[in-house]
């Protein structure tokens, strides 16, 4: 009983936290490809725009949901259902930390850990397509039809070097279980450098992390992989025809999606949440020290203002940011934000890097896509598995 | 009543996956001879196959022994292949006659 | 807590097969295709067979009936409209098939009887790692011979589907 | 762990870097590859000489992976070293490497280059296969694997028919051969349950009289084949088609002689069985005296010396035969020394006059090539037996053991040695004295065709006394009871002599001589000239007759009559069946499915009406 009740809470944390994320994620995104462009970004609804999500959230609630004439209308709506649910249901199984002890009662910082986690989240992926796929036929629409053709057989074609780059890191950890693998990433090699798949093992995994990286992007319909939402050769592929909630959740599946993928490849790739140098080395004071400092720049900001606002925001960011970098030293929290922090940096820096390619990158060509998954990415993913595989085998 | 929760802890009788999987195939079997559209026809064989897996599984599961969930990777593979040709055989023919309804398609050579 | 499972998933799996053969829509009959696959997966699971059941989801529900999509959305193959069926499905068809579904029946329930119950984690043979013993140990040679299979069914499907070069 | 596996392996490598890379090498390369690979080998063997310590107490044994495993029977991919080994392993690659040499020089002009030098380097590796097994099957491999290589090297000009067919006739006659081995080695499965000579030696004294005779017998066919004995001596001679260094190392030095090796290897076997010990006696008697009555006629000078080396094993086996195996070794390695030299100096000799291979169109070469000359001379010399030569020893240990086991066999055996020796030196004679008689200008032979022959010259000189072979075997065969009569010895130095002096005087003083006798006894000459008709004899009896009959029987009677019967009646009898069947065949895909189901459903009502599921 106390299971379900704990499992309860932590469902509905997660799923505030994760929203307002998705929320937020957006609104990152829109500020740092403006400030990549030289743009100020949204910055009328709230102070630098904070409440710029809320309120899309509510225009794309209180919006008319149009369904176009002669499509079908169950497929149609259940689209984008599957969509926002296969992307949200792999999270289930993703840890975000160390166990955490709340009076008597202990738990992880995870839903649930499946035993093959992993090939849960290969599972759940690939059943993703189906969204978009279904998307893009019910909704009737040449442009819609196309879209959802060119991203399920991208999503596929990519689902094959996505997998093997997954599996060889797979080869070292010896487990399938999220849980074991960053387990097994503790500790440190001379005493500084982390056992992190990325660089330790026989075989450091560097190749299979840039080409799960790149299916990532394909995987998510991420520029410079996004084909089936080409603006301007689809006008946005398989949801053309979708408006208000409905086109949301498309979005929100999207974004979702991307975090799934950045949060798995901490997870294999980079020490999940196992700091960046050891604590002897005071790891620890890092994320109080970022936090001071942020706070700093907001008060200093905050005393001479550029924008009238700022006299009052700044200075209560400034606080806020205090408040957490002396809630990360107070011992008792340590333990259990210590992982959390370096478990959502390495998350958030490769989502940054996400949309930090948006900002740079220009869009394939379509027969280019597909030749790069076939002729480029899927052997080197296999030759980095026979590889690894070798190694492996020798090492053992 | 104690033997009733006794039985409902024994947890679930081998034979009733057995049935679940002879229903499934039986439908699959139906579907195989009611269906007029080819795609529809192929997925009903699918059905079998997957109705057939279960009783494999749960075979496995009687006798704690792995073969039998090897055999369903077998019939997986298979299945998976037999996928890709059939829909590609599919797609041929209805490139050349125009039509997905099985009762047309009965010669070889048109 | 099993027999919960069983029956929830039981059902959700026979209803979408009857809903595969009763729809008159390939696409509908695919999903519900998909809703089988997914309930046979958690069946899976509750046997025991993790590794099996997420092989089911990806290659199953993942690869082939994506493909079958795909095929449906390219020929836009529409509702199949209704015609006097064969005389064999019209005289036979039923009453053989129950009279198949009953046979069968009757002799699983004359056979296997008392062949054991099913209880979630009274079998652990199923994890990945066993699998893959069994699997390159036992099972080496058929496993490659799977391979090759795989690799002509390929060749075919390709060699098939191209567009002729003229 | 000595790593005997290196001995064969070290030629293979070669064989696999000529054979494949070959075409593609310039010929230094392939030179080096080739004998530095045998080279290597021999070096190898001398390591293991050195470090092997006492062989006769115990031989080294090396197992490297089990082969054949089926039930109790099992059969390892096993080396061993003895004495008697030792002794092979050097003649091998001791002469194989000289022949390496020599073959850089001799084939320098030779089309195929690579391909000669990557076959010979296979026959070291077999040959080095079959003189290190530990067991009757390895044994065979090798002994198959040389068989091949014999075969590809004579018909090495394969645009030449003749050599192609002389290849065939090699391969095809010694398969008779090998199928008496193959029947030996079950035989030896059957009643030993192993294939392993220590195992088989150790049982073979309880085994019955008949059964090791049998064995014997067989072992014996499969030696007559490939060590060219009556009846199976025919492919010899035509093997001289292939290059001489082949014929020196192959038909001279080596594989020939494996047949001995192979017999002295299975000494328990043989001694166990009386009377297969008599059949090689009078086998190898035979032979002896047959080659040598056709070497004298012979004008051919590679023919002349493929007939002495018949002759010469037709020696060997009678030591085997007596008992004598230590003295038929010895005869092997000494007749290796003075036949391979021969060989080479025939090279030589027709390198020197074009490709001249008819003595008749030679003559007087011994101040064209004097090196030449002499070390022929000496060959000769060890040959006719000529005292302290290594010949002399070899033959006098076999002739005295052959009187010690009856004298008749003796005195066949001198009046042999005699012929011998007239029909080397009439060669010798034919060749260098008297004057050039043949085209173009004869000259002398380059340096690495003279090492060899010197190197081999010396050999066949003092071979005899500085490796007394029965000496050093003398833990594994009984010394042969020769009555150590040196009456014996004199007689047959004495018909050596004879030999060399009559032919000395039939071929350089009286040179009209040998016409006459020709003609006087005309027919007699036509038999021996002809070889006795042997080949026709053969081709009448036993090709011909198998020609026609398979193409009647097997061809037009089987194949045509009842194969294709048998096949177009299937087809007529599917074509009437299926004409009914197709009429179920509508083509209707949902009626055959439901055919099946009704045949299930019955299966399954059948099956209930009977109860009849497995329980």
């Amino acid at each position: 009983m106390v299971f379900f009740i704990i499992t309860l809470i932590k469902i509905a944390i997660i799923a505030f936290v994760l929203l307002t994320v998705l929320a937020y994620l957006q609104w990152v995104e829109r500020k740092v490809i403006a400030h990549v462009q030289v743009r100020m970004g949204p910055s009328r609804v709230g102070p630098h725009g904070l409440l710029q999500p809320l309120a899309d959230v509510i225009k794309l609630i209180t919006k008319e949901g149009v369904m176009p004439p002669h499509v079908n209308s169950f497929f149609y709506l259940l689209a984008p259902f599957l969509a926002v649910f296969m992307a949200l249901i792999s999270i289930s199984v993703i840890p975000f930390g160390t166990q955490l002890t709340v009076g008597p009662y202990t738990t992880w910082m995870q839903l649930t850990d499946l035993n093959v986690g992993i090939l849960f989240i290969l599972a759940v992926s690939s059943m993703g397509v189906y969204g978009i796929a279904l998307a893009g036929w019910s909704s009737n629409n040449k442009y819609a039809l196309l879209g959802g053709l060119r991203s399920s057989a991208q999503m596929i074609s990519y689902e094959l070097p996505m997998s093997l780059a997954i599996a060889s890191p797979l080869l070292i950890a010896g487990s399938l279980s999220l849980r074991e693998i960053v387990n097994s990433q503790a500790g440190y090699n001379l005493g500084f450098i982390p056992k992190w798949l990325v660089f330790a093992g026989p075989f450091p995994q560097i190749f299979s992390f840039i080409i799960f990286m790149i299916a990532a992007f394909a995987e998510t319909n991420r520029i410079p992989f996004d084909l089936p939402e080409a603006e301007n050769e689809l006008v946005a592929g398989f949801h053309v025809e979708y408006s208000s909630m409905t086109f949301a959740s498309f979005f929100m599946a999207e974004y979702a999606n991307m975090v799934t993928v950045c949060s798995i490849a901490t997870l294999l790739f980079l020490g999940g949440w196992h700091p960046l140098w050891p604590v002897e080395y005071g790891s620890n004071f890092f994320a109080p020290l970022i936090l001071f400092g942020a706070g700093a720049i907001c008060i200093y900001h905050g005393l001479n203002p550029a924008r009238p606002l700022d006299r009052y925001t700044l200075p209560v960011f400034g606080i806020v940011f205090f408040g957490l970098a002396g809630l990360m030293l107070f011992p008792p929290t340590v333990p259990i934000l210590m992982p959390l922090f370096w478990f959502l940096a390495k998350c958030g820096f490769l989502l940054f890097v996400f949309v930090w390619i948006r900002a740079t990158l220009p869009r394939f060509r379509y027969d280019q896509l597909m030749g790069f998954a076939w002729k480029g990415l899927f052997p080197a993913a296999l030759l980095n598995l026979l590889v690894t595989g070798f190694l492996v085998a020798l090492a053992s | 009543m104690p033997d009733a929760l006794q039985v409902l802890n024994n947890g679930v009788p081998i034979s009733w996956y057995l049935m679940l999987s002879a229903v499934l195939f039986a439908l699959g079997v139906a579907g195989f001879l009611f269906r007029r559209n080819i795609i529809t026809v192929f997925m009903c064989i699918e059905l079998m196959l997957n109705a057939v897996n279960l009783s494999f599984v749960a075979f496995a599961n009687m006798h704690k022994q792995v073969s039998g969930q090897i055999f369903v990777f077998f019939v997986m593979v298979v299945a998976a292949a037999e996928a890709a040709v059939g829909l590609a055989i599919i797609l041929t023919v209805f490139k050349n006659r125009e039509t997905l309804n099985i009762d047309e398609i009965s010669t070889l050579k048109n | 807590m099993d027999y919960f499972f069983f029956l929830l998933f039981a059902l959700i799996a026979v209803v979408s097969a009857v809903n595969v053969v009763v729809q008159r829509h390939p696409i509908a009959s695919a999903l519900s295709l998909i809703g089988v696959m997914g309930s046979i997966a958690v069946l899976y699971l509750a046997l025991g067979a993790e590794f099996i059941a997420m092989a089911q989801i990806i290659v199953y529900a993942g690869a082939v009936m994506v493909l079958f999509i795909f095929v449906i959305m390219l020929l836009n193959a529409g509702a199949e409209e209704r015609r006097g069926r064969s005389w064999t499905a019209q005289l036979l068809g039923a009453p053989v098939l129950v009279a198949f579904l009953g046979m069968i029946c009757y002799f699983i329930q004359r056979e296997f009887a008392n062949a054991g119950f099913m209880k979630f984690g009274n079998f652990s043979g199923g994890s990945a790692q066993s699998v893959g013993l069994a699997l390159f140990t036992d099972y080496l040679l058929p496993f490659e011979v799977t391979s090759v299979l795989i690799l002509i069914a390929i060749l075919g499907a390709i060699v098939l589907a191209r567009k002729e070069m003229d | 762990m000595q790593n005997l596996w290196l001995i064969p392996a070290l030629p293979f490598i070669g064989f696999l870097i000529n054979g494949i890379f070959g075409r593609k090498l310039p010929k230094s390369m392939i030179n080096l590859v080739a004998v530095l690979s045998v080279v290597l080998s021999f070096g190898w063997v001398v390591k293991v000489f050195m470090t092997a310590g006492d062989l006769a107490a115990m031989p080294v044994t090396e197992h490297y992976f089990t082969w054949i495993k089926s039930g109790e029977f099992q059969v390892g991919w096993d080396f061993t070293v003895d004495k008697l080994t030792m002794i092979m392993l050097f003649i091998v690659t001791g002469i194989g490497s000289l022949i390496h040499i020599y073959a850089t020089g001799y084939m320098a002009h030779e089309e195929g280059y690579y391909r000669f030098f990557a076959y010979l380097n296979l026959f070291m590796f077999f040959m080095l296969d079959l003189v290190l097994a530990a067991n009757y099957l390895i044994l065979f491999v090798g002994w198959e694997g040389v068989g091949l290589c014999s075969y590809l090297l004579i018909g090495f000009y394969f645009v030449k028919k003749s050599a192609t067919t002389a290849g065939n006739k090699a391969f095809i006659v010694n398969r008779i051969g090998d199928f008496g081995f193959s029947l030996a080695m079950f035989l030896i499965v059957v009643n030993f349950g192993t294939l392993s000579f220590s195992q088989v030696f150790s049982a073979a004294p309880g085994k019955p009289t008949e059964t090791l005779t049998a064995i014997a017998l067989l072992l014996l066919v499969g030696a007559c084949g490939k060590s060219a004995q009556i009846p199976l001596y025919v492919w010899l001679p035509d093997a001289m088609e292939g290059p001489t260094p082949v014929s020196a190392l192959i038909h001279a030095a080596t594989m020939v002689t494996a047949g001995v090796y192979m017999c002295a290897r299975s000494a328990v076997i043989f001694t166990h069985a009386p009377a297969a010990m008599e059949t090689v006696a009078i086998i190898g008697l035979a032979t002896a005296v047959f080659a040598a009555t056709i070497g004298l006629a012979q004008n051919d000078i590679k023919k002349v010396f493929a007939y002495s080396t018949v002759s010469q094993l037709g020696y060997m086996f009678l030591g085997v035969g007596v008992g004598a195996f230590s003295a038929g070794i010895w005869h092997l390695m000494t007749h290796a020394f003075f036949k391979a030299l021969l060989f080479l100096g025939a090279g030589s000799v027709i390198h020197a006059c074009h490709g001249e291979q008819d003595m008749r169109h030679m003559g007087g070469l011994k101040k064209y090539a004097p090196w030449t000359c002499l070390t022929l001379a000496c060959a000769s010399l060890a040959i006719s037996g000529f005292p302290f030569t290594s010949g002399y020893f070899s033959k006098d240990a076999i002739l005295s053991a052959a009187y010690g086991h009856a004298p008749w066999m003796y005195w066949v055996g001198v009046i042999t040695a005699g012929m011998t020796a007239f029909y080397v030196w009439r060669a010798f004679w034919m060749t260098f004295w008297g004057d050039y008689k043949g085209h173009g200008h004869p000259h002398e032979s380059p340096p690495s065709m003279l090492a060899p022959l010197i190197v081999l010259a010396v050999l066949s000189l003092v071979g005899g006394f500085a490796f007394n072979v029965p000496h050093i075997l003398e833990g594994m065969f009984p010394i042969a009871e020769g009555a150590e009569n040196m009456m014996l010895t004199y007689i047959s130095v004495v018909f050596g002599l004879a030999g060399i002096a009559l032919s000395y005087y039939m071929y350089v003083v009286n040179k009209e001589l040998p016409e006459q006798i020709a003609s006087s006894l005309g027919g007699l000459y036509k038999l021996v000239y002809n070889k006795y008709f042997v080949d026709e004899i053969y081709d009448a009896t036993v090709v011909n007759p198998m020609i026609t009959g398979s193409r009647t029987v097997l061809w037009h009677g089987m194949d045509q009559g009842v194969i294709d019967g048998i096949v177009n009646g299937v087809g007529t009898e599917s074509k009437a069946i299926g004409g009914v069947l197709k009429l179920l065949q509508s083509g209707n895909i949902r009626s055959y499915a439901t055919w099946v189901v009704i045949g299930s459903v019955a299966l399954l009502l059948v099956m209930g009406v009977v109860e009849g599921v497995g329980r």
